[in-house]
């Protein structure tokens, strides 16, 4: 037997005690802590612990070429990465005035959709299994890799597919991918009385969910709530519609929202959204085919490819929230400066602190992967 | 400069044993630590998305005897996903110096062979058998699941062979190891696990157990206590 | 003479019993896991996987003891467990099932979580020790559904020997027919009595890091996993017996245990586990209402 | 008052303060330069007369050639649907290490992260800010990384190793006058 280290040691008596959760943890998404000082069952007050996953993003994109810059940009979140693609080229785009065809624009928010179905899906399996469950979660990451083979066709990589670029995308979609993008959407909606039945309306399910972690209105517009947790609040926001890219203004979908603000509410929008990105993808599906001419305008040599002068701001809104770059370019071949505005910032660092206080821990994982944080982005 | 073919693989130690049946014995128990791995996956990085589809129902770990689990106590396999920030590696040392023996560890990515895409961040850690034995690499960014199964099975086998004791080395070259935490974290670093002490209990010390770098610790070392259950709030 | 042989058969009844029951927990639990992999649609672990597991726990050069108290809990807890399979009789050996009844063994199925609270008691770890409180508040939870059903059965059978029980229900008829409510709340203390989900809550690996568990490591999980198989065996040939009238042969036996354990294992992949403090309101809700009007009907 | 009306009575109140200079870049884009003295009552009078409540991020760019620090704040009107970008420059060190400015968390809550995160990356002090203390980096002890004058590679050289790869099968295909030799001016561009 191996000698051991610790032996118990006599505090004074008291009821408070703090635990870790985290940075290693099951119940914790990806490498994040969070400290709890608990009275009982009953969390007093919990601080969050970031900077394991801190690469220095910001850092290293300063030191590479604009297009270098692309294969580290998916990076930053790992769940949903083309996002993070898409803002990085929208921004390079803002700032050199440089056109997306419109078929690029099309194939750029069918990855963009196909991605956000992803991310759900993997979302899903993740809250479930904070309560015990787990068969969602197995469902679900199958199911999600369904979409990874669509990648795959698509692009070549299964989850960081560098595949946008500034000015558009790399190349053109395959023959018969539509069909196959179909196929598999069928099968999405075939499943969704199986998910509902198994997560969406367990009744174990939603007594666990139901009022767990609530975010009222107010409290949501002053903490910076953004995407479908924002949503989740009853307050109808979404970058795609309130600040167009893209060809967002020429589709036809709907935001779900959700009065109750609890962790329930947040999972449930999230459902609807995956199946309005399911009708987004149909109608492109539709469309794609009528829309002609080249994926991507030409751009100059990229290893000598100098952005000029100038800066902007590009939003776009991920399966996490409102995802923005401020990027700042002084004319030379490497970003000047480029600011990532991850949506899980605020959820994964004060929202999820201040919902902790007065929860009970066996709740507190459930509101962080109800929060659907990403600590990546937090980190950067 | 440290070398991949040097990562040491030393053959099982020929101990007399009496008892005629020690080798079958000794041959069913590689057999079944090989066939039934408990595996902590420490996701420190953008490696661990591939593990949950090597996990679940696509590609299903379990069938190969494979299961994650908890606590580094229980665990035999660590996995480390993707780069080792500084920060991380902290909790990564502590983490392994906790599982119990035989254990093993398998790099997952790129980065932790070499630092991969983040080679210029000042953030984090570039090759990870610097800092603990690592069993096997998979290379990849990111690995597909199908590699992380193959890395997996390679292990296995080595583990059947008797090859799978990178972990002894930790005690024999401590150090070594120990040196290049103490570059990376000051010299006041010192975990919890008196590794010295543990060598010596298993007679596993070698010539590189002591040095000038575990001469530092002794310095600072203090007698290890409970550690009371209190952070700052 | 006739002493000495039944002494002679007595222990090797006594040894036997448990090795039966150890070997027919190993296939619960894979049957367990196979069940799961079949729900979550994937094949699973393979046949000897249980076996593997175990002998390389015990296998493990590093065990880390945290004191003697430790110790003795683990192997209090799995004690508990061989203790009252030895008084469960089985087709063709009764072991001292005659002489304990069900009152000793509704005793001994507590020992084992009390031993696991001593043993993790020593851990000091915080989360090991939220999840053994939580334990002992399953246990008080689905203990007092369980007393009212033995005392329910024990009363229509009048008789306290399973023995006695299972030779009434093979006369009469099994006691599922003649008791249904009480039958049916047995069913869900078994839920409970297993520590399947819904009412799992004192693992929960999301929470508390597999609570009990967590400093648990070689050959205390290993003794942990052994524990298991015990538990998944006991808890069914005691419905087996109180319920389904016992083995009259070991075809039908095991057949009836497999049948009755697969009901909690389905069940407990289809739902997330409940809270500590619903999980003891559904159970005295419930199953002491079904079994009190169980009684009434028997009395 | 639909989102027109907003903007046009948003920018004829931009007007009134004093040195400021606004820019309506495109639709829903508009950039306010203000001087660092005013920028916390633009804001608040932002936040309470225009409806622009959500703070989208703090941006900091540092231009070392120019001594300055430039802040970004980046604010979102749900209601007029455009976003406000106010710039402001401030002194890169003034007398002590850290630059100092104002914090704005009692107008904006998120702003206690982006300050941190500033903080921590470029060595700015926001005065009354609840939260100044490490968070990403605790266990950094250089100077703030993202200031331009921090060289990130030059760090990595002295701290870290590499592992060389060169195996034996390599060595032959070098020997034979191929392989992935790498010329010192074409190394890592």
């Amino acid at each position: 037997m191996r000698p051991e280290n610790y032996q118990a040691v006599s505090l004074p008596s008291s009821n408070e005690y703090e635990i870790f959760i985290g940075p290693n943890h099951p119940g914790i998404e990806g490498n994040y802590a969070f400290k709890l000082r608990l009275d009982g069952d009953v969390v007093i007050s919990g601080k969050a612990d970031a900077g394991y996953l801190h690469r220095g993003f910001e850092k290293l994109m300063e030191g590479r070429l604009w297009i270098q810059n692309l294969a580290i940009v998916p990076r930053i979140c790992v769940p949903d990465p083309v996002p993070m693609e898409v803002v990085y080229s929208l921004s390079v785009e803002a700032i050199s005035d440089m056109e997306v065809p419109e078929r690029g624009q099309w194939i750029r928010v069918m990855q963009l959709e196909l991605s956000r179905v992803a991310a759900h899906l993997f979302t899903f399996g993740g809250h479930a299994a904070t309560t015990g469950m787990y068969t969602p979660m197995f469902w679900g990451v199958a199911d999600r890799d369904l979409a990874l083979d669509l990648f795959e066709e698509l692009t070549g990589g299964r989850v960081y597919h560098i595949y946008n670029i500034p000015g558009g995308v790399r190349r053109d979609i395959p023959a018969g991918f539509l069909d196959r993008l179909e196929n598999y959407l069928d099968y999405l909606e075939s499943r969704q009385n199986d998910y509902d039945n198994l997560l969406f309306t367990n009744q174990i399910f939603v007594k666990r969910a139901r009022g767990i972690g609530v975010i009222n209105k107010e409290q949501a517009l002053e903490w910076g709530v953004t995407g479908p947790n924002l949503r989740a609040c009853g307050l109808a926001f979404d970058v795609r519609r309130d600040d167009p890219y893209l060809i967002y203004d020429k589709l036809d979908f709907d935001i779900p929202i959700i009065d109750e603000g609890d962790a329930l509410a947040r999972i449930l929008v999230r459902r609807d959204e995956l199946f309005q990105s399911v009708r987004i993808l149909r109608q492109i599906i539709k469309h794609l085919p009528s829309v002609k001419g080249p994926v991507r305008s030409p751009i100059p040599n990229p290893l000598a490819w100098n952005v000029p002068a100038g800066e902007s701001y590009s939003r776009v809104e991920s399966s996490k929230g409102e995802l923005a770059y401020y990027t700042v370019s002084d004319g030379g071949p490497k970003p000047y400066r480029v600011h990532v505005r991850g949506p899980s910032s605020m959820h994964a660092v004060q929202v999820l602190e201040n919902l902790a206080v007065g929860a009970r821990i066996e709740d507190v994982a459930q509101i962080m992967f109800s929060l659907d944080a990403c600590p990546p982005e937090v980190d950067r | 400069m440290n070398k991949l073919e040097n990562i040491p693989v030393q053959a099982k130690s020929d101990k007399k044993r009496t008892n005629p049946l020690a080798r079958v014995f000794d041959e069913l128990i590689q057999f079944c630590q090989s066939r039934s791995m408990f595996m902590l996956h420490y996701c420190t990085g953008c490696g661990a998305i591939e593990l949950p589809p090597a996990m679940t129902s696509r590609f299903d770990m379990e069938r190969l005897g494979i299961q994650p689990m908890v606590t580094p106590r229980q665990a035999d396999i660590l996995l480390v996903t993707g780069y080792v920030s500084v920060k991380t590696l902290k909790r990564v040392l502590l983490t392994y110096e906790q599982m119990q023996s035989p254990k093993y560890v398998i790099g997952i990515c790129s980065c932790t062979v070499n630092g991969g895409m983040y080679w210029q961040s000042y953030a984090t850690a570039k090759v990870l058998n610097e800092y603990m034995p690592v069993d096997v690499y998979i290379a990849g960014c990111m690995p597909r699941p199908e590699a992380v199964i193959a890395g997996l099975r390679r292990l296995m086998s080595n583990i059947e062979n008797g090859k799978g004791d990178a972990w002894k080395d930790y005690y024999k070259r401590y150090d070594y190891y120990l040196g290049n935490q103490q570059h990376l974290f000051g010299d006041d670093w010192q975990t919890p696990v008196d590794v010295i002490g543990e060598a010596k209990f298993y007679g596993l010390e070698g010539e590189e157990t002591y040095g000038e770098h575990t001469k530092i610790l002794e310095q600072h070392q203090e007698p290890l206590e409970a550690q009371v259950m209190r952070v700052k709030l | 003479m006739t002493s000495i042989t039944s002494i002679t058969e007595i222990l090797a009844e006594l040894l036997l019993m448990p090795m039966i029951a150890f070997i027919c927990g190993l296939v619960m639990v894979l049957m367990y896991r196979k069940i799961a992999a079949r729900l979550q649609r994937r094949i699973g672990p393979p046949f000897f996987q249980p076996v593997y597991d175990i002998v390389k726990l015990y296998s493990k050069d590093t065990q880390i003891s945290h004191g003697l108290i430790h110790d003795i809990g683990i192997v209090v807890a799995v004690g508990g467990y061989v203790a009252a399979v030895i008084l469960l009789p089985i087709p063709g050996m009764d072991g001292i099932a005659d002489k304990g009844g069900i009152i000793t063994l509704s005793y001994f199925l507590m020992i084992p979580s009390l031993g696991m609270a001593l043993g993790v008691g020593q851990c000091a770890n915080p989360n090991g020790s939220i999840g053994i409180s939580r334990a002992l508040t399953a246990m008080l939870a689905y203990d007092i559904p369980f007393i009212i059903v033995v005392f329910g059965v024990a009363t229509h059978y009048q008789s306290t020997s399973l023995v006695g029980m299972i030779e009434y229900q093979q006369a009469h008829q099994w006691g599922i027919f003649e008791m249904p409510l009480l039958a049916a709340a047995g069913l869900f203390t078994l839920q409970g009595m297993m520590g399947k989900h819904p009412f799992e809550i004192y693992v929960a690996p999301a929470e508390i890091a597999t609570g009990p568990m967590v400093e648990m490591s070689g050959k205390f999980m290993g003794g942990l996993f052994v524990m298991q198989s015990f538990q998944f065996y006991v808890a069914s040939v005691l419905y087996v017996s109180l319920f389904l009238g016992g083995g009259s042969s070991w075809f039908d036996f095991l057949l009836k245990i497999f049948f009755v354990v697969e009901i909690p294992m389905s069940i407990s992949f289809l739902f997330p586990r409940y809270r500590t403090e619903d999980m003891v309101r559904i159970m005295w809700k419930w199953p002491v209402m079904a079994a009190l009007i169980g009684i009434a009907f028997v009395i | 008052m639909n989102c027109d009306e907003i903007n046009i009575w948003l920018d004829t109140l931009l007007e009134e303060i004093n040195e400021i200079k606004v820019t309506r870049k495109s639709e829903r884009r508009v950039r306010v330069d203000v001087d660092a003295s005013s920028l916390p009552a633009l804001l608040e009078l932002l936040k309470g007369k225009a409806s622009y409540v959500h703070l989208s991020a703090i941006s900091c760019v540092d231009w070392p050639d120019d001594e300055e620090f430039e802040l970004v704040y980046h604010c979102w009107s749900y209601e007029a649907k455009s976003l406000l970008s106010a710039h402001t420059r401030i002194p890169r060190n003034t007398c002590e290490e850290f630059a100092h400015y104002v914090s704005i968390y009692d107008i904006y809550k998120p702003a206690g992260f982006f300050e941190r995160d500033i903080y921590e990356m470029y060595g700015i002090y926001f005065e009354s800010s609840p939260f100044m203390e490490k968070f990403i980096l605790t266990e950094w002890n250089g100077p703030p990384p993202m200031r331009k004058d921090f060289d990130a590679e030059a760090y990595v050289n002295e701290t870290f190793n590499w592992a060389e790869y060169n195996p034996d099968w390599l060595q032959e295909i070098t020997e034979e006058g191929g392989g992935i030799e790498i010329r010192p001016e074409d190394v890592r561009l």
